[in-house]
């Protein structure tokens, strides 16, 4: 019961917001509250290695297909958490007050849900539909409470992401209808084994995979469908960029290590190396067009596209290692981006300004949000100790055997990125204090109520870091049936 | 006996009776013949969801036949004839408000039209159905004969209609002809074996001109945006659901499971259905967005959804013609509501021009929910029941090996969200309309919105009920079946 | 017990700079002596461990895991071999004395609880490394001593080239690490391990050469990089913006020589190559050379200090080249010892002078500031290597392996010669003849918290000399002792004095102007001019054809069409209903059309 | 074919001619009575074909549809000519050219 | 005889037919609907159908065309006043119908029965008021009905749509 309950206490605090409480402390009572039936689940899945809800699937066609099944093991394990944890702290970092707050919240919280409830799904269809839940939040709050170009941000995202996620309909519809018609079924445990049994032919495999691919690759920001990420990041507001960028977007990954790896592995290996050039295309193009950014939020944006070519080389490695770096640099980066997009709304909304000309100087000002800011810049060039760089390593060791060239541009994208980001501490934090910094009002985190919700994503980055095993030991038996042909 | 309570007689005898009472009753009463409408059209409804209600007299058997299809649909036109009453009585006639009992009772005879229409087996029946129809709409489209709009949009679908009719009374006159015979099933049988007969395709083509401007498919559609913006909104709520649905479920009784609906006759006519239902689909969906009166988007709108529909269909078999069912109950669900609103919106502001949207979602947050709601219905967002009909057509097309069919479909569902999320980003993101009306909704929209918009959730979210809607309506296929034997 | 030692004396300061983070930030009282404990703390435990007196193996401590997966074994698991218990004492010895004087250098600024938890983060860090008895340990400790060095460097925010300055040495040094990390996994995936224990072993059993040499290059880039070495040495000299203390400790006496350390440890490795060690032992000779000539035209005390650090580091990493890590070694050691000595000596100098660093600006100091004067003199003796003094032994041991490579020998043996001439120059322009400047004149001596850690330094300075390092290491060359190497590299730095007296003794301005030397090679504008430039090039090709291309063209390209093309369909629905029949009418008879010629066909 | 037997193929062609003419007035004439007129003569050339058919198909219910074809035509008419003068009353005008205000 | 018959009747049917769509007088159009009509119930006896025929005269002839005259008075439509022929419109519907009528012998050639030649009497299937009465009221009796509600529609339609002075 513990798994439906993570998606109705989230729906309950937009009933009740909606009907006039108060919005911020509902949403984030909510928010807090929903990790008790992520405790229960989690001990679940630990005693059992999987737990689930729902009727059981049955191979044979039905009148329809899809059965709404939830549904939690190793590997959604670490995504529910990270769902969990950076709603927490975006809801807790989100601004009380702000103009229209009840629909401010109702989206924020319907984003998490989305989110939630695609990453406990067993059922393809629902697992689909989970995601394009948070899609209209998502327009609504870049359109709405954005900032800069807010409506061609809004517009861009939006269709862009709807086209992703029709490619990827196209490819789960393609992967239905391809088995034989007495062993169809949309629950992935089912079609796992299906597709084990008697794999798919080479050539729909191809079609399939490459569906996929560009599917979830939208939805991840793969270069060359990458272009709706960093100007919709940095016109959202921060929150929900930090829930889009943080949590919503390891769906693609997510689908592509649960469904398009296992489903079609021939497939998936035959288009490895023009996902191998993509993602050379992510590290080098975005990383140098970071390079170039004024604008703290646009970086942000780059870069946080930018380190899904990392994570692509562990998808496509074909190692457990890989893998299991894989999950752990999209909890990593998942808590940095989020991180840093909190950092760079504190900022933006004590200076009214992300561009990192106008500020400097602000490590005087603000020494505390100065720390977080070293912290989300730290995690995102990989430093030791936060959960990116176990992530990478493990990458990078997974990936060395059958894909160095590959290795060698991830690693200069590391070093790229930490061109990016020195660069961006520098200019914020270094220097004479700018009029935007040392202007009147402009004021240091204040106390524990809105030093928390960073403090909780620093703690997290850097258990994670400490501890990879929390992420990858709980699915690595996951990973390794997934590759097991 | 019972079997005389039909619907059509029901109907036609509620007409009558409304317009005597209209016409002969005390004022006392006649100041009731909205409720009076309003209850004899919900009357009707219920007693045909009632098991015994749908059998048909003994001796009509011939022209009409009593199937799953005609026992699915009737209901659905008879949900139509309630809401469209239900906005007659809502809908501002100005200076013809004396005839509002005629506007009421009118309804029930084009309901009658189409309720025999779903169940006729012979074109001839067909004919005089759809005249009846017809007939009806062009007097309701007229109706409002104040306003100079009202009056051109009625004498615009004379015209096409009349054109419309001329082309199916020369293809029911080549079928004659050519075969002998207009009933569906022995037109299966006179075809069955044989080669194609040039007298009984050119006659399909003539026909399907002519149900092709009921549906408004490309490039039958012309009338459509106009007479949609001209008419008073109910009726335009009429030709947009109940009339539109009758021609779709013509053209899958004539090509998808009778007259035409041979394995042999597919070479022929599925490449036209995809070819019209792919210039119906883009041209609605591209021609919808710039558009900025909201029945005229509606009407863009439908032809974009009944492309899809065609498109369903054009891929033959069973599947097409289950999706175009579940389809068209989804297309009901989402649009009606969106329709009603409209109308209390005229009924506000006096046109239905998208600006008066402009901050609604602020002043009447309940039933522009609803509204938004059913809008991403249209839009075939997950999880609203727009969207698992959609996945029908596209699953379908895949089935089918349909490769451009499929691309454009998918191109034009993401291209379709821009036509649905320009009202919602009014709603939501512009500010305050310059003249806020002093009044606000009735209480009773804020209900039905709000229920509609859940019911178009739960139904996306379990979208069973659809399906086995779909296969109930497929239940029979006698003479099909045998053929194919 | 002893077998957690290691843990203990690497995790106390770390428990010092968290404490101080999360607690005592606002108690600069509290923050600063526990910080200054946790370095004593850690200097006893190296101490103790130091006369432990276990095998040459060393102990292992027990391990923590942290990535056991799929054949990679990854945990902190730390060593303590001779070769770390060396260098533990050293880096907490130099680190406790460099708190010490801290405590007095730093006595007034408002930040230095934040100091001090930096400082204590990069002895933590800097333990890590010498621990580490695998390569990723060692890898992420490398990476945390690189933030360190940042965050001290950039220690005062407001000086826009402290923070540049920080920037330049961190990203340098991710430079150097982007070999580093792809040579580990060349090692692992040729050697199959990542652990120091089994290298030696599992590299005895052979490797493809070219395979081995591109490892060993890949991780002598890590090397570059931290130890500041030919071409990635640039960010060294930029470094001085830090704090003097900082200068001291990180950039002279441990973190840049960690670089040697780690070549020292995965010398069975670069062994295997002699294209390797050859590569090394020509950067180490010609690193020797030319830093001590750039050093010759600086004219910041520090800075001088800082080229004459890459010029002692380049000896080390010669002699890893020459595949003697036991000269090397104590070289270190010796080096630690005297170059933190001159330092702080140069930071007493600039204490006093009121942050002045440049030399032609001080002046007359041998008066005002007599003991830093002496100990400026003992540390520029043990760095001119003259006998007794410390640096005479650890370097005559280098010297004495390159008796037949003369072209190692010729460059090492002219750095000396130079070296000679830059220290006579800093200090006959620093301390001797009269007041340059205002602040020069008031100079005066600090307070004892820095007089005490330069005399323990100057006394370990003179007497380096009789430690017994290269048997304590178990690493004593073999190759014969050659007098004519000790001899005339003797001479050559004695002769390095008489010059440098004949033209400085009481300049008022630099006789001498070469303006490559001044420019030091023109290294930095290459870099900047061309890397950097190119890298931005193409950083800004990137961003337009992002902004222009993807997202005005193709993104907003396609929005447009979609809306001019709705436009154009508009166009049709013109309201005459005619035009309406006509489409009809052209639709009927193109399907009908179309029905008949198919069957017909 | 001039002096040949009248087959059933003359009266399909006539039909057909007929409803040519009847699309051409459709399409051409400004007055919308003669549009209707023209509709008019659609709905003939059906009833043309289908009287034909009755004959030499030998079965009487194309001859029933022929009834069905003319009474609707009669309601057509009726509601056409009511619509006009509506039309009239308001605008004083029947020519299509001016019902143009709905469009795009 | 047959062919007398038909090709006189055809003629003058088209050209009447063609006096609608192309004179200028709404009268002279209605009374040239109203010769095409009596042409066509003229081609129905030739087919036989003599009741037809009767109907054609009285219902279109008599009562459609009277409501035409009527609406032309009562509208006081002037002849459509003379302007530039659109000749492109012209020349657009002449090109495309003379495609068509290129087309019509071929396609009416592809009839599986359109050969069967007309002989008076030959067949004694012909159908009068009895037997159509008899079917229209047995087989076809729903869809009598319907057009009866057509009709009714229609009456109130007409009613309501020309009220004179509305709202008052």
């Amino acid at each position: 019961m513990c798994l439906p309950a993570m998606l109705v206490i989230p729906l309950l605090a937009v009933g009740l917001i909606a009907l006039g409480s108060r919005p911020k402390v509902t949403a984030l009572w909510a928010s807090v509250v929903n990790c008790i039936p992520g405790c229960l689940a989690s001990g679940g899945v630990l005693r059992s290695g999987e737990i689930l809800f729902g009727p059981e699937p049955i191979p044979a066609r039905e009148v329809f297909p899809a059965k709404f099944i939830l549904g939690m093991d190793g590997l959604s394990l670490s995504m529910v958490w990270l769902t969990l944890l950076v709603t927490v702290a975006a809801i807790g970092s989100a601004q009380a007050g702000i103009k229209r707050e009840k629909e401010y919240f109702i989206c924020l919280l319907l984003i998490g849900l989305g989110a939630l409830g695609a990453f406990l799904s067993v059922d393809l269809f629902y697992f689909f539909t989970f995601h394009e839940v948070a899609l209209v939040p998502t327009f609504l709050l870049v359109g709405i409470w954005g900032q800069g170009d807010r409506a061609g941000a809004a517009w861009r995202m939006t269709v862009y992401l709807m086209l992703g996620s029709m490619v990827l309909l196209m490819g789960l519809i393609g992967l239905y209808l391809s088995l034989p018609e007495t062993a169809r079924s949309l629950d992935w445990r089912v079609l796992g084994e299906t597709v084990r049994a008697n794999p798919l032919s080479p050539g729909t495999q191809r079609i399939l995979a490459a569906l996929l691919l560009i599917g979830f690759g939208t939805l991840v920001s793969l270069v060359p469908f990458h272009s709706w990420a960093p100007g919709g990041y940095a016109s959202a507001p921060a929150p929900a960029a930090m829930l889009h960028a943080g949590v919503l977007k390891k769906f693609g990954l997510y689908g592509l290590m649960r469904v398009a790896l296992p489903m079609t592995p021939d497939g998936w290996k035959e288009i490895g190396w023009i996902v191998g050039l993509l993602l050379a295309g992510n590290i080098l193009y975005l990383g140098l067009a970071a390079l170039q950014q004024r604008d703290f939020r646009w970086l942000l944006g780059f870069s946080s596209a930018m380190h899904m070519g990392t994570v692509f080389l562990g998808l496509i490695s074909g190692t457990v290692l890989g893998l299991a770096g894989a999950l752990t640099l999209m909890v990593g980066h998942g808590l940095s981006a989020a991180l840093g997009f909190a950092v760079a709304g504190e900022i933006s909304r004590r200076t009214g300004t992300s561009w990192m000309q106008d500020l400097g100087g602000l490590a005087q000002r603000a020494p505390k949000l100065w720390f977080y800011l070293m912290v989300a810049a730290m995690a995102s060039m990989g430093l030791p100790g936060l959960a990116n760089f176990a992530g990478e390593i493990m990458i990078f060791f997974g990936a060395w055997a059958a894909h160095p060239g590959l290795v060698g541009i991830a690693a200069w994208g590391v070093v790229l990125s930490a061109v990016a980001m020195l660069r961006a501490v520098r200019a914020i934090a270094f220097g004479a204090m700018s009029p935007a910094v040392s202007a009147e009002g402009v004021a240091d985190l204040q106390g524990i109520r809105e030093t928390w919700p960073l403090a909780a994503l620093s703690l997290a980055l850097l258990l994670v870091g400490i501890v990879p095993l929390v992420v990858y030991g709980p699915a690595q038996p996951v990973l390794e049936r997934l590759l097991t042909p | 006996m019972s079997a005389w309570f039909c619907p059509e007689i029901l109907l036609t005898l509620a007409g009558v009776g409304l317009i005597l009472v209209d016409t002969l009753a005390p004022e006392q009463v006649r100041r009731r013949t909205p409720l009076l409408a309003l209850l004899a059209a919900m009357g009707i409804l219920g007693w045909s969801l009632w098991p015994e209600s749908r059998t048909l007299p003994t001796s009509w058997l011939s022209l009409f036949i009593s199937d799953g299809l005609a026992a699915v649909f009737k209901p659905f036109f008879l949900f139509c004839l309630v809401a469209v009453v239900g906005m007659a009585t809502r809908y501002r006639l100005e200076a013809d408000e004396a005839v509002r009992g005629e506007f009421l009772a009118l309804p029930f005879f084009p309901t009658a039209g189409l309720c025999l229409l779903v169940s006729a087996r012979d074109f001839l029946a067909v004919f005089v159905a759809l005249e009846l129809v017809s007939i009806s709409l062009y007097l309701l489209t007229a109706f409002h004969r104040t306003k100079p709009a009202s009056l051109e949009a009625g004498i615009k679908l004379l015209v096409m209609g009349g054109l419309s009719t001329g082309f199916l009374v020369m293809g029911i006159a080549w079928l004659y002809a050519g075969a002998g015979t207009t009933e569906f099933s022995k037109l299966l049988l006179t075809q069955a074996g044989t080669g194609a007969n040039p007298a009984v395709l050119m006659a399909a083509g003539l026909i399907l001109a002519g149900i092709g401007f009921k549906v408004a498919a490309v490039p039958f559609h012309a009338w459509a945006p106009d007479v949609y913006e001209g008419s008073p909104t109910p009726v335009t709520a009429f030709l947009a659901v109940a009339s539109k649905a009758a021609g779709l479920i013509l053209l899958l009784r004539v090509f998808g499971i009778g007259a035409f609906a041979l394995e042999s006759m597919g070479e022929f006519f599925r490449p036209i259905l995809l070819t019209l239902g792919i210039a119906t689909v883009t041209l609605g969906t591209l021609a919808a967005l710039p558009q900025r009166d909201f029945k005229r988007l509606l009407a863009y709108s439908g032809i974009a959804h009944a492309g899809f529909m065609i498109l369903a269909l054009g891929t033959g078999g069973e599947g097409g013609v289950g999706t175009v069912v579940a389809y068209l109950w989804a297309y009901l669900l989402a649009s009606l509501p969106v329709l009603l609103f409209v109308n209390e919106m005229e009924r506000l502001h006096g046109s239905t021009d998208l600006r008066h949207l402009d901050g609604i979602g602020r002043r009447e947050p309940g039933p522009s929910l609803g509204f938004t709601l059913c809008l991403l219905s249209m839009a075939g967002l997950p999880p609203l029941v727009g969207f698992p009909v959609k996945l029908a057509v596209l699953a379908n097309l895949w089935n089918a090996g349909e490769r451009p069919a499929l691309v454009v479909a998918v191109i034009m569902a993401v291209a379709g969200l821009g036509i649905y999320l320009t009202p919602i980003r009014a709603m939501y993101w512009e500010r305050e309309a310059d003249a806020i009306p002093a009044r606000r909704f009735p209480p009773f929209l804020f209900w039905v919105m709000v229920m509609a918009g859940l019911l178009n959730v739960w139904l996306g979210f379990q979208p069973q009920e659809l399906v086995r809607l779909a296969e109930k309506s497929l239940s029979p296929l006698p003479v099909l079946e045998a053929i194919r034997e | 017990m002893i077998a957690y030692a290691p843990y203990l004396i690497l995790l106390l300061p770390l428990l010092a700079a968290v404490a101080i983070r999360l607690f005592l930030y606002p108690f600069p009282r509290i923050a600063v002596p526990v910080s200054v404990g946790a370095c004593l703390g850690s200097f006893l435990g190296s101490l103790m461990l130091l006369n432990a007196g276990t095998p040459a193996g060393g102990m292992a401590a027990p391990a923590v895991p942290w990535i056991e997966l799929a054949g990679l074994k990854a945990g902190f698991s730390l060593v303590a071999d001779p070769l770390a218990r060396l260098m533990t004492t050293t880096v907490t010895g130099v680190a406790l004395l460099v708190h010490i004087y801290s405590l007095g250098y730093l006595a007034k600024d408002p930040c230095r609880s934040r100091f001090f938890a930096e400082l204590s983060l990069f002895v933590f860090s800097m333990l890590g490394i010498v621990f580490a008895d695998n390569l990723i340990t060692m890898f992420i400790f490398w990476e945390l001593v690189g933030l360190s060095s940042y965050l001290l460097i950039g220690f005062w925010h407001q000086r826009p080239a402290a923070g540049a300055a920080a920037n330049k040495a961190f990203l340098v040094n991710r430079i150097g690490d982007f070999g580093f990390i792809l040579g580990i996994l060349g090692a692992w995936s040729l050697f199959g391990t990542i652990s120091f224990a089994d290298l030696p072993s599992r590299a005895a059993s052979g490797a493809p050469f070219w395979a081995a040499t591109a490892v060993g290059l890949g991780l002598l880039c890590g090397c570059l990089g931290k130890s500041a070495q030919l071409p990635l040495h640039v960010w060294l000299p930029d470094s001085m913006e830090g704090p003097t203390p900082v200068s001291s400790l990180l950039h002279a006496a441990t973190m840049v020589v960690a670089g040697v350390y780690m070549l020292i440890r995965v010398l069975p490795i670069l062994e295997l190559s002699w294209v390797t060690m050859n590569t090394i032992a020509w950067i180490g000779a010609v690193m020797t050379l030319l830093p001590a000539l750039i050093a010759c035209q600086q004219n910041d005390i520090k800075r001088i200090l800082a080229y004459s650090t890459l010029s002692e580091i380049a000896y080390m990493v010669m002699a890893v080249g020459l595949n003697i890590p036991g000269p090397g070694m104590y070289h270190l050691v010796t080096h630690a010892f005297f170059k933190c000595l001159l330092f702080l000596a140069a930071g007493s100098a600039i204490h006093g002078c009121h942050e002045e660093q440049d030399i032609w600006k001080m002046g007359g100091l041998r008066k005002r500031m007599p003991f830093t004067f002496l100990v400026t003199w003992v540390g520029t003796l043990a760095l001119a290597a003259i006998p007794p003094f410390s640096g005479f032994w650890s370097k005559d041991a280098i010297f004495a392996a390159t008796y037949d490579r003369p072209g190692l020998a010729a460059c090492s043996m002219a750095a000396g010669f130079f070296t000679s001439f830059f220290m006579l120059r800093m200090i006959l322009v620093a301390f001797g003849g009269k007041p340059r400047s205002e602040g020069a004149t008031h100079a005066h001596e600090g307070p004892p918290a820095m007089v005490v850690p330069m005399l323990c330094l100057a006394v370990l300075s003179v007497l380096g000399g009789i430690l017994p390092i290269s048997d304590f290491l178990g690493m004593k060359p073999d190759h014969p002792h050659h007098a004519w190497t000790l001899w005339l590299s003797l001479l050559l730095a004695v002769a390095g004095f008489f010059p440098a007296y004949h033209l400085y003794q009481g300049a008022m301005q630099d006789p001498l102007r070469v303006p490559i030397l001044q420019a030091k090679f023109y290294v930095d504008e290459f870099y900047q001019r061309g890397l950097v430039a190119m890298q931005d090039g193409l950083g800004r090709l990137a961003d337009a054809f992002e902004g222009w291309v993807v997202r005005g063209f193709l993104v907003r390209g396609s929005g447009v069409a979609a809306r001019v093309a709705g436009q154009g369909l508009r166009l049709v629905q013109c309201g005459q209903v005619q035009l309406y029949a006509a489409v009809f009418i052209l639709g009927a008879l193109g399907v009908v059309g179309w029905l008949l010629g198919r069957v017909s066909s | 074919m001039m002096l040949g037997e009248i087959t059933l193929g003359h009266y399909l062609a006539l039909s057909t001619l007929l409803f040519l003419v009847g699309l051409a007035g459709v399409l051409l004439r400004r007055s919308l009575l003669i549009v209707m007129m023209s509709l008019e003569l659609l709905l003939n050339a059906a009833n043309l074909a289908l009287v034909a058919a009755a004959r030499f198909k030998g079965i009487p219910d194309p001859q029933v549809a022929v009834f069905f074809v003319i009474t609707v035509a009669a309601a057509e008419v009726a509601v056409g000519l009511a619509i006009l003068v509506a039309i009239f009353r308001l605008k004083k005008t029947t020519s299509a050219e001016d019902f143009a205000s709905l469009k795009f | 005889m047959e062919q007398f018959f038909f090709w006189s009747l055809a003629v003058g049917l088209l050209a009447a037919a063609t006096s609608v769509v192309t004179l200028r007088n709404p009268v002279t159009n209605a009374v040239c609907l109203v010769v095409t009509l009596v042409f066509q119930a003229a081609l129905f006896i030739t087919l036989e159908a003599t009741f037809l025929a009767a109907v054609q005269v009285i219902v279109y002839a008599g009562a459609v065309m009277v409501l035409f005259l009527f609406v032309i008075m009562l509208l006081d439509v002037k002849a459509e006043a003379r302007r530039p022929i659109p000749w492109p419109k012209v020349a657009a519907v002449l090109v495309g119908a003379a495609a068509v009528v290129a087309g019509v012998p071929k396609l009416v050639a592809a009839f599986p029965a359109a050969r069967e030649p007309l002989r008076w009497s030959a067949q004694s299937s012909t159908f009068g008021a009895k037997e159509l009465g008899a079917l229209l009221f047995t087989s076809y009796a729903p869809l009598f009905l319907a057009t009866g509600v057509l009709l009714l529609v229609a009456t109130i339609g007409v009613v309501v749509l020309c009220r004179r002075d509305p709202g008052s």
